[in-house]
């Protein structure tokens, strides 16, 4: 099974480790992902304003090259799930947006929303299935406590990204149970960490981050795991320290056993 | 020399009387605006509205025609609204075959309790009506005035 | 035909019927009619072959109010008309004694006209004996020949089967003689833009006169009164323009039978404009096949009609628009 | 039309809000993880915007403090979004020359080796034209 | 050729304030058959009326178009007024300019020339109309009450106590419903059993009143006056007529590990169970699904310590069919599934729990015994948070448009309850507002806060968060300090929404009646027939038709019941004359038209007719006019036209599509 891929900037550069362990995942589950030709950064933030064309543009001409492709199209990174989602409800469902995107992109067949967005958890769950992967673990992580972080933006708005329940989530802990290891439920895995103001407002974040860890922390859990670079550099800069926080698909290769695949 | 008059639409509106006619009603005591270019009909139930007063609307110069019953299942009568449903399909499929404009027909299940429901359909049915122009293709030119 | 012949005055001897109802030769060699006989000498004149299209079926309902059994001949297609209207109370069973005969393809002769054969004195080769391969007129101009299939009535290239659906006896041999698709006309109308379908259907129809033809012929307008000429719905005796009166007509009738109509084309073959009125009904049949399952009206005498059943999980109106 | 009037039209346009259908029941507020931090409290955005006084809005710390981060659209039982209409305000100045919350300058010395371009990326959206 | 006369009604300014109603009568005045047109303030009103009369005297009228508000208003007042003026009442006929002309458009002209088109069209019907006499059709004296809640057990009551036979049909095991869930009631503070149990010994006492519980209505024909209904008699597993209520049974079961439906789950069951210690009937059901024996075949534990003798495994379903007159439904409700409202950590934390848990928490007879503690460790709680309108008024597809009504005083009085009994224990009520109307209400609610000190916060909760000590991190801003508070709860209540109980689609279905969009049934008319169904002859009682609480419940039981009772009294019914009729002339005798007729109201016969001089037999449809409801449905399938509606006759329709389009 091939899926498009749409990798984006930071996982290029900073987040290099979360690309590469997707990859080798992928291929040991049976699955590849196909980078899509020319991409662009989806600009890391939904548009505010719903009279913005010009800033969804590069979602659409990545989620044209998919459906022309035929294939659906997977994303990694929280934030380019959430616009690239969001970019293709509006080209679904919005007629104006469509309009006036499709009068820009003089495509030969204009584009309707036909594609598909999966995030790489959702062709975990969906596509490959949890049991499956359970069936594929050749070094389980018993014994580990592992909390799933989800911010805010695989989950909301819950209507369109549709992704889990928004309040109550359970694929990334179904995901940590398929390793092998047990997931630790705590009450702020769904609550901002105020990622996209720490550049900014560093003490805010800061009181968040410190939340976050220390709710995780007094829950039993041993460690973080997250979709999300953004998250990820956040809780580290502006967490507490308390608990370890690491791309899911690290855990995934190391399960899997491909971690080694990956040259460091 | 003829003066450029604007476009008034003709729309009939068939209502049954348990459900659509009732939300109709709601749509006016709660003061939901729709253009006056509706005019209801009052039957007992959607199914009793005949292929016939339809085309017959049409003969005599109507631009549109919908029929609004109540939801199926909820029907007054049980069944009619399942009834009047495949007799419009089909004959909304022929009015299509024959190269009438379709949006000129039209079915909503409107309950007593969806003035809004009412009030918007209503709307949006005369603007496509506006959208189409005048019906020129089913009218009989000897019933124009 | 002489099996056929045989077998009616047997009938008629040993008292099963009382008459018998079939075709007798017409004033040309190409226009046999229909007609009853009641007794050995008029069966002399007993006619079936190639050019016998008419459906009897009809007739069975005033054959129906006769005294005694009659003896009638229904081809595989005309079998579903007869199922229909036993369903509809309208023919009584039990008043009919049902020969089923073969049937190989019926003739048009307009086809052969249009091939530039005139002046016929006689046509050989569309006899029930015959194979029905070729045809041999004799014209005042010489002797023609023509492929059998080429001389066909529309309706037998989207022939629904050899097959009886009712019959008490079955004389003669029957053809399968479909060699084109039942809903190839009207997908292609269906292709069309508006304009051009209104277009189309504005130039035939325009051609109507009127005439009553196609209802009086058809199995299913067997109202005892027609809406075209009741009082009730204020539509009796219009003159005809080219306007939306025909329209109104032909889609009303369509759609009284929409759900009956066996599509046995009866209405195409005496319409004397040459009006494709089949594609009316056709079109009926095709979105009801369509939206609500397969259907074929007369394939048995029970079977609730489309228009009178439903299902919750119908489609809505809307589909018309949706699947454009 | 006077000024004000047209900035809360346009702030209606821009977030696509109907701020009329809240009813007030403050559950925005009581999600918003930057409550603390804010001058102006989520709950009352709508009040701002349907009283027209943008002006307050636009110069208020909260249009810096929100997170985006959807908890008030996603809780909101009225379907109002006041997320929407903070974000739709911070348009509103950011549109405006001259007025970007962070400049180019500023970059070197926020920088540090792990931060994500993301980062980056998102922050030029949100504080500049 | 009618002589017709036109009545055009100001409403006030309801309709003259947008209508030029002088121009509706001038233009009526130049219809064919106008003979007479006037206008006036109030035609509803007795002067109205009069005018109707004076005019009918005068002008010789033999149809009456009144211009006015919708048919569904004062059709029957007009045709009244015209019977007492000696024209047939179905020689009437309503232009409705108020609801469809004067109350939805803005500009004069426009609506004046609107008006004056449906006029035209009401007067293009009325010269094709023709009088109608309504036939009879016999009452049977018995009514059916469906739920046996305290709005059924009420009706039940008051209809019986009129001298009618009343049947209650109740799903569960027992009557008494929501209400025999509750522990008390506001604003008196009432043992709900104590006031409770009475009602349901006088109904089961009642000789008028015969009771099915655990039983289904299946299947329900007729119409007013006289339906048909199928009662399913779920089989119970245990004679009615020989069990002595001992109990016995229900100590020995071995199964115990059913969740209780009476106590919300919170506890468990045996397999052999009545729901609460009051029941009535006091004979328990085997829950088959739980039973040992009809899981297993093993067991029979209960048919061996049975001294009566009344365990009977192989008992059947049983269907009984009985005749009514009226029926009342009395469905009432249940609370929302909480699925969608996560943010409230319901189905994490087993300290989060609906009002009605509470009410079963804090019941003697409930899973804790009367104690309140928290399910998770069984410890007292010290600080009890209450969230209100989880659910209610929310827009956005998760709950209920609606507000739910009963929650704000509810919950005043589990606050001022727990505040009372455990004064140590701090509560908390988070409120979007506070809703007290009905007497003595807000007096109560102002006690809950003045004379029991509980804390209400405006402002909703925005989430609850399980602690790793136990406790429930309580997320909200108090929108009057502009304040965050994040409080640390033992127990969190959710004023849950509540809505009308599933079943009840199903049997709006049955009866016919209609159903809003939020599944409450739909009264006849909001205001003033509160208590009726659109379908004659239906009646509503309690939550089915809307929130409400006890007071209004039996409120509205007696009101129904009374509705019923004025219709039982009746011997013979009048039948709506609008029915459908073959022309014997034109009918083939198909059938079609009874292959679609929902009530099987067409039949056939062979009549031998004449015509036009030729005589001969034929099959010809028949209508029956009491079975007739007059839908229509045969009408369209009749390919002749020879099946027509009275009063919505084709002719009519197609004269006012005619007048419309003109």
């Amino acid at each position: 099974m091939k899926y498009s891929y749409y990798p984006g900037c930071t996982l290029r550069t900073k987040a290099k480790d979360l690309d590469a362990y997707a990859r080798v995942s992928a291929k040991a589950l049976g699955f590849e992902l196909e980078e899509i030709e020319n991409w662009q950064c989806c600009g890391g933030v939904y548009p505010l304003g719903s009279d913005e064309i010009a800033s969804k543009l590069s979602s659409v001409r990545a989620l044209n090259e998919a459906k022309e492709k035929g294939q659906d199209l997977v994303t990694l990174c929280s934030a380019c799930h959430h616009v690239i989602k969001r970019v293709n409800d509006d080209m679904k469902n919005v007629d104006d947006i469509r309009t006036r995107a499709n009068n820009y992109m003089q495509l030969e067949e204009p584009y309707a929303g036909e594609t598909e967005v999966l995030h790489f958890l959702e062709v975990l769950r969906d596509r490959v299935g949890f049991d499956k992967i359970k069936e594929k673990v050749v070094n389980p992580l018993t014994d580990k406590k592992i909390g799933a972080y989800y911010g805010c933006l695989l989950l909301r708005p819950g209507k369109i990204l549709e992704f889990d329940n928004p309040e109550n989530p359970t694929i990334i802990e179904d995901f940590i149970r398929a390793l092998g290891a047990t997931p630790v439920v705590y009450p702020y895995r769904n609550e901002c960490c105020g990622g996209y103001i720490s550049l900014k407002e560093k003490d805010m974040s800061k009181s968040m981050c410190e939340r976050i860890m220390d709710s995780a922390d007094g829950m039993g859990a041993e460690m973080l795991i997250t979709a999300c670079p953004l998250c990820l550099y956040n809780l580290k800069k502006n967490g507490n320290d308390k608990l370890p926080v690491v791309y899911f698909t690290e855990l995934l290769a190391e399960a899997l056993g491909v971690k080694e695949e990956v040259a460091k | 020399m003829s003066i450029e008059k604007e476009f008034r639409p003709k729309i009939v509106a068939f209502c049954c009387n348990w459900c659509s006619y009732a939300g109709a009603d709601l749509a006016g005591s709660s003061r939901l605006a729709y253009p006056a270019d509706v005019k209801i009909i009052r039957v007992p139930c959607s199914c009793r509205v005949n292929p016939m007063f339809i085309l017959r609307a049409f003969q005599k110069g109507a631009d549109g025609v919908i029929m609004c019953g109540c939801h199926p299942g909820d029907c007054h009568y049980s069944t009619g609204n399942y009834y009047a449903r495949r007799r419009m399909t089909l004959l909304f499929s022929m009015l299509d075959y024959i190269g009438v404009e379709n949006g000129r027909t039209r079915v909503e299940w409107v309950s007593a309790a969806e003035g809004v429901k009412f009030s918007t359909t209503m709307n949006e049915f005369v603007e496509k009506i506006h959208s189409l122009g005048e019906n020129v293709r089913l009218e009989d030119l000897r019933c124009k005035n | 035909m002489q099996e056929l012949v045989n077998r009616a005055k047997e009938l008629l001897a040993d008292g099963t019927v009382v008459r018998v109802l079939g075709w007798k030769a017409g004033d040309l060699p190409y226009n046999p009619e229909p007609a009853y006989f009641t007794s050995a000498e008029e069966l002399d004149n007993f006619v079936y072959n190639g050019f016998c299209g008419a459906n009897l079926s009809k007739y069975m309902i005033e054959a129906s109010k006769l005294e005694g059994k009659t003896m009638v001949c229904l081809k595989p297609c005309d079998t579903y008309s007869f199922n229909q209207l036993i369903k509809e109370h309208r023919v009584d069973r039990d008043k009919a004694y049902i020969v089923g005969v073969g049937c190989k393809g019926k003739l048009n002769v307009d086809k052969l006209k249009e091939m530039g054969i005139k002046g016929i004195q006689s046509i050989s080769g569309a006899e029930m004996s015959d194979a029905c391969d070729t045809l041999t007129i004799q014209t005042l101009y010489g002797e023609k020949t023509c492929a059998y299939a080429d001389a066909m009535l529309e309706r037998c290239h989207v022939c629904k089967g050899k097959e009886h659906m009712i019959y008490d006896e079955i004389i003669g041999e029957s053809k399968d003689t479909k060699d084109a698709e039942r809903f190839a006309e009207v997908e292609k109308i269906e292709a069309m833009s508006p304009e051009e379908k209104f277009a189309f259907f504005q130039k035939e129809l325009s051609k109507c006169i009127r005439c009553n033809a196609c209802r009086n012929v058809c199995p299913a307008c067997s109202c005892r009164k027609c809406v075209f000429d009741s009082t009730k719905f204020d539509t009796a005796q219009k003159a005809n323009v080219d306007s939306f009166e025909e329209k109104m007509f032909h889609i009303i009738r369509a759609f009284h039978v929409a759900g009956r109509c066996t599509d046995c084309g009866e209405c195409s073959r005496v319409c004397p404009q040459g009006i494709p009125l089949h594609l009316f009904n056709r079109k009926f049949i095709k979105d009801i096949n369509e939206f609500y399952g397969e259907f074929q009206a007369g394939a048995d005498s029970e079977a609730r009609g489309p228009l009178t059943n439903f299902t919750f999980e119908d489609c809505e109106p809307s589909i018309v628009t949706e699947r454009r | 039309m006077n000024t004000a009037k047209k900035q809360a039209e346009l702030i209606k346009e821009i977030s696509g809000v109907n701020p009329l259908k809240c009813m007030k029941c403050g559950k925005c507020s009581a999600s918003c993880p930057s409550y603390n931090e804010m001058d102006i409290k989520p709950h009352q955005f709508v009040s701002y915007v349907v009283n027209e006084d943008v002006e307050s809005l636009v110069n208020s710390k909260s249009l810096w403090k929100c997170l985006s981060c959807f908890a008030c659209v996603e809780r909101c039982p009225r379907d109002v979004k006041p997320g929407k209409l903070i974000d739709a305000a911070r348009q509103v100045v950011v549109r405006q020359k001259g007025q970007d919350y962070l400049s180019p300058n500023e970059i070197p010395e926020l920088l540090d080796p792990d931060l994500p371009q993301q980062l980056l990326v998102s922050a030029f959206r949100r504080y500049r034209r | 050729m009618q002589r017709i006369g036109v009545f055009v009604c100001h409403c006030g300014s309801n309709i003259a304030a947008t209508v030029d109603v002088k121009k509706v009568v001038e233009m009526a005045l130049l219809e064919p058959g106008v003979v007479h047109a006037e206008d006036y303030q109030y035609m509803c009103s007795e002067a109205g009326q009069a005018k109707i009369l004076e005019a009918v005297k005068e002008k010789g009228l033999t149809g009456i178009v009144v211009c006015s508000c919708s048919p569904r208003m004062h059709e029957a007042t007009f045709r009244k007024a015209a019977e007492r003026a000696g024209v047939n009442p179905y020689m009437v006929e309503i232009a409705n300019i108020r609801e469809h002309c004067s109350w939805i458009h803005k500009d004069m002209e426009e609506a004046t020339k609107k008006a004056v088109i449906l006029a035209r069209a009401a007067i293009a019907k009325v010269n094709l109309n023709a009088p109608l006499q309504p036939g009879e059709s016999r009452v049977t004296k018995r009514a059916l009450v469906i739920g046996g809640g305290i709005a059924g057990i009420q009706t039940a009551i008051d209809i019986a106590d009129a001298g009618y036979e009343v049947d209650i049909v109740e799903k569960t095991p027992s009557i008494g419903g929501r209400m025999s869930q509750l522990d008390k009631t506001f604003p008196t503070l009432d043992c709900s059993a104590c006031i409770l149990t009475p009602k349901m010994v006088e109904a089961s006492a009642h000789e008028k009143i015969n009771i099915y519980t655990y039983s289904e209505v299946e299947k329900v024909t007729g119409f007013v006056g006289d339906f048909t209904v199928d009662i399913r008699k779920k089989a119970r597993s245990v004679d009615m007529n020989k069990c002595t209520g001992c109990g016995v049974c229900q100590e020995k079961c071995p199964s115990k590990k059913a969740p209780s439906e009476f106590n919300r789950g919170l506890n468990t069951r045996s397999a052999i169970y009545t729901p609460f210690a009051q029941a009535i009937p006091n004979v328990p059901v085997i829950d088959r699904d739980a039973c040992i024996k009809f899981k297993t075949g093993k067991c029979g534990l209960c048919e061996k310590v049975c001294q009566a003798g009344a365990i009977d495994y192989a008992q059947q379903d049983e269907i009984i069919t009985e005749k009514y007159g009226a029926i009342v439904v009395a469905t009432g409700f249940d609370t929302i599934k909480l699925d969608k409202y996560d943010e409230y950590a319901y189905s994490q934390s087993k300290d989060v729990i609906t009002s009605l848990e509470l009410e079963r928490i804090m019941n003697a007879a409930g899973p804790t015994k009367g104690h309140l503690e928290r399910l998770s460790d069984g410890k007292a709680p010290k600080e009890m948070v209450f969230i209100q309108c989880v659910g209610s008024r929310c827009a956005d597809n998760r709950g209920k448009s609606y507000c739910s009504k009963i929650c704000c005083m509810y919950t005043a009085k589990h606050a001022m309850l727990i505040r009372d009994k455990y004064p140590d224990v701090n509560v908390t009520v988070f409120y979007i507002d506070v809703r007290t109307p009905g007497k003595n209400f807000d007096e109560f609610y102002r006690r809950a806060v003045e004379e029991y000190g509980v804390n209400y916060i405006k402002g909703q909760v925005g989430k609850v968060a399980p602690l790793p000590n136990g406790k429930l991190l309580v997320q909200g801003a108090d929108l009057i300090d502009n304040k965050q508070i994040l409080k640390e709860a033992d127990m969190v209540v959710l004023a849950t929404a509540i809505e009308p109980d599933p079943s009840v689609r199903k049997i709006a279905t049955m009866l016919t009646a209609s159903i809003d969009t939020n599944n409450f049934l739909t009264e006849a008319h909001p205001k003033l027939r509160p208590v009726e169904s659109p379908t004659a002859g239906v009646f509503l009682s309690g939550v089915c038709q809307g929130p409400k609480d006890i007071p209004e419940t039996v409120a509205q039981a007696g009101a129904a019941a009374v509705k019923a009772i004025g219709l039982l009294a009746k011997d013979k019914l009048m039948t709506n004359p609008c029915t459908a009729k073959a022309d014997e002339l034109m009918c083939n005798g198909c059938s079609t038209c009874a292959n679609v007729c929902p009530y099987g109201a067409i039949t056939y016969e062979v009549k031998q007719v004449n015509d036009h001089g030729i005589r001969e037999d034929r099959r010809i449809a028949v209508v029956n006019n009491a079975l007739c409801q007059g839908c229509g449905a045969c009408t369209v399938v009749c390919p002749s036209g020879a099946m027509d509606l009275q009063g919505f006759s084709n002719r009519q329709i197609l004269a006012e599509v005619d007048a419309i389009c003109r």
